[in-house]
């Protein structure tokens, strides 16, 4: 898809409905699209949410204020411990958490955008989180099967945007956004600066428009 | 409408892309298509080497050694285009991206097969990203004369040629109709201007539904 | 690794041994590490080569000159009917050739360079190619395994390199250059311009300094 | 030499890095040795969430939102730096293309074993990037104390607590000593500055080969 200019955070996270699994970019609150999770915390009512994100966001910041609202079921994440509310919610019985390695969770996620079906790495092997995962020796190195990860709504952010949906990231808030950005059935880009078509260098644009279905402005935080 | 079987077909198929379709054009007939869009239809060309948002093929002065589609030939990036590496490129391709994909097809079956990258009992040394785009787009356009040059039908009850995929194909754009794999079974939805059921009829092998749209 | 500075294409191909297998950058001809290939073929004595690379290059052009030496054993490739003398060759028993979908040749070289061990895609299951491959129903639809591809050197271009080996690749020159420079033991970089340190912006490195061990200037073509 | 502990640790594990290497720092006494490493020493350092080329600390008017390190503080970037996603972090930290990971850990075993992420009935709900450094890196220094708070030796005959990844640890250096493994086995190879052999032995349940080097 393209996005084809900007439009209220309000509109765009009306897509998400209860029951969803939406990526949310952003190592911590680094690279994280603020706007969007603000959206989606005061303006939407989707709840029971599959949240795949690095972190569930810190005490009462990103996607910690979704967590109090109690409105995620389930986090797959490789580290929940950024935020110790989220930690008392699994130990609660109110969250479900789904732990990955940060690199198998990343390649889980491309994974998805791209269209592979599984895949393996030595990585996990032969420890807790590899349990009841499918192994195999390949070149005598123990492997684990991971399978990729998909979702219906990723929120992602940008430090530049053009109006057709192309997205240019920022020093390391790079991280986990143009991964996501694949990986969804539809990508909600925030951006902190929209130009016009033509105001991203061809070669510089590190999510391509079709990836991108809806566009939203910053709101300074 | 052009005499040429090549550009009715080319112009055909150009009518099923929508404004805003991200579309991959294979060698051939395909490759007719942009130059039979209007400005406004809005589509966005991909190319598997590298590059959305391919623009017409270049003048002279326009011409960069660096720049050039699958089929190897020089074109040019509108603004708002964007490169990428192959296995990026083949990311979206694979990961459901593309919304259409058109290309030529030696066969294609009842069930919707296609075989189109290699002749049986000749080498199979080229493949390229035909097996990728039918399987990863997310609708196939077949653009093919709707027999081979011997007069064998190419639209049959099975393919006889080696496979690209299995029930893969939307569409069959040929000189005479327009076919469509509806819940698996081929339907006939149009004849092309002139063309009458009996035509079609001899040029196909493949059983069909006739479901001729208004 | 890190390049230090730029050596000679001499010096670089060196490196290559008879037996090796050598990725070469490129499709066709664009992006193709020419100076390096001519070095290749003018200064290595280096026989029995396994080449990894989307064509075996054009008659007696890149890669096709080595062809002509009689210096490829085998071939792994998606096209190779772009040269009429490697189709040649192997209907004469004197090239070996391996030939894969495009996308699955690009996603093995990246899977090699990202400690992959194996990978699933729905791409040509049930066809010719897929002969003698283990395949996998996911999700009800075929998967073929597909396994990385890996190789002693790799030899790359790019437009534009720093002294460290930071690498950008202009317009469609980039295609498979940045996989392959991370999925060998050695890589070999031409660059058109080679620039001091710092002359890339660190957005815009497309092949980070850590996957260049050699770094050699382009010869005007 | 310092009398602080983490730092004698982080000195002496500062000399194991040679000229020209990539290395991933984790957080704790790994992230001391940047300040203790000369200008010259002309190592470059990883960070997984996303740059080659990690600087010293920012001074206030060079802090940076966007600009964080895998422990979520404030860095700087060298020039010659690069930034990337976290799927192409990763892939240069399976892929071998990282030459050294220092990292803490609370156990290793006298096989290498580490187990570095998780304390036994405590919940398993934080990994991070550990289980990726310690199979991926091609030498995988661990930096800790020799013993717990509890007095406890972490250098075990076999690890008790979640393990992160087995035979994957090359050095050990604590604050009394270096161990390293040398053909799958512990090799206890540098006492300290004013350290004994018995305190070593005091300090250690792994049983160990002595090799001392001059």
């Amino acid at each position: 898809m393209t996005a084809g200019g900007a439009v209220s955070a309000a509109e765009a996270v009306a897509l998400i409905r209860t029951g969803d699994t939406v990526m949310v970019g952003g190592f911590g609150l680094v690279g994280a699209p603020l706007t969007l999770i603000d959206a989606l915390v005061e303006e939407s009512d989707a709840t029971d949410l599959t949240i795949v994100s690095n972190n569930i966001g810190e005490p009462g910041k990103g996607l910690g204020k979704l967590l109090r609202q109690g409105r995620i079921r389930c986090g797959i994440a490789s580290f929940f411990t950024s935020n110790p509310e989220a930690v008392a919610a699994v130990n609660a019985g109110q969250l479900e958490a789904k732990l990955l390695p940060q690199g198998t969770f990343a390649e889980a996620i491309r994974a998805g955008g791209a269209g592979i079906g599984g895949f393996y790495v030595p990585v996990g092997a032969g420890t807790l989180l590899a349990e009841g995962k499918e192994t195999r020796l390949i070149d005598d190195v123990p492997h684990v099967l991971e399978w990729p990860l998909r979702a219906d709504v990723a929120l992602v952010y940008a430090a530049r945007a053009d109006e057709l949906g192309n997205l240019w990231y920022r020093r390391t808030a790079r991280n986990f956004n143009p991964l996501m950005a694949t990986a969804a059935a539809i990508t909600i880009a925030e951006a902190g600066e929209i130009l016009p078509v033509g105001g991203l260098e061809a070669e510089s644009v590190m999510t391509p428009h079709l990836y991108v279905d809806r566009l939203v402005a910053r709101r300074e935080q | 409408m052009s005499s040429d079987p090549r550009q009715r077909i080319a112009a055909r198929a150009a009518q099923e892309l929508r404004p805003g379709e991200i579309v991959n054009l294979g060698i051939g007939i395909p490759n007719l298509i942009p130059g039979l869009l209007a400005p406004a239809a809005g589509v966005f060309i991909h190319t598997e080497n590298g590059l959305l948002g391919v623009g017409p093929r270049p003048r002279d002065e326009e011409l960069d050694p660096d720049l050039i589609d699958a089929a190897k030939r020089p074109v040019t990036a509108l603004l708002g285009a964007s490169y990428f590496d192959s296995a990026d490129s083949f990311a979206m391709i694979r990961g459901g991206h593309i919304d259409v994909a058109v290309l030529g097809a030696l066969q294609v079956s009842a069930l919707g097969d296609i075989a189109n990258w290699a002749v049986p009992g000749k080498d199979v040394l080229g493949v390229g990203g035909a097996m990728d785009l039918v399987v990863g787009a997310r609708r196939v356009i077949v653009t093919m004369t709707a027999t081979a040059s011997n007069g064998e039908p190419k639209v049959v009850p099975e393919c006889t040629y080696p496979l690209t995929a299995r029930a893969a194909v939307d569409v069959i754009v040929t000189e005479l109709s327009v076919f469509r794999l509806r819940g698996g079974a081929l339907c006939l939805t149009e004849l092309l201007d002139g063309v009458t059921l009996d035509q079609v009829r001899q040029a196909t092998s493949a059983p069909f539904r006739v479901e001729l749209e208004a």
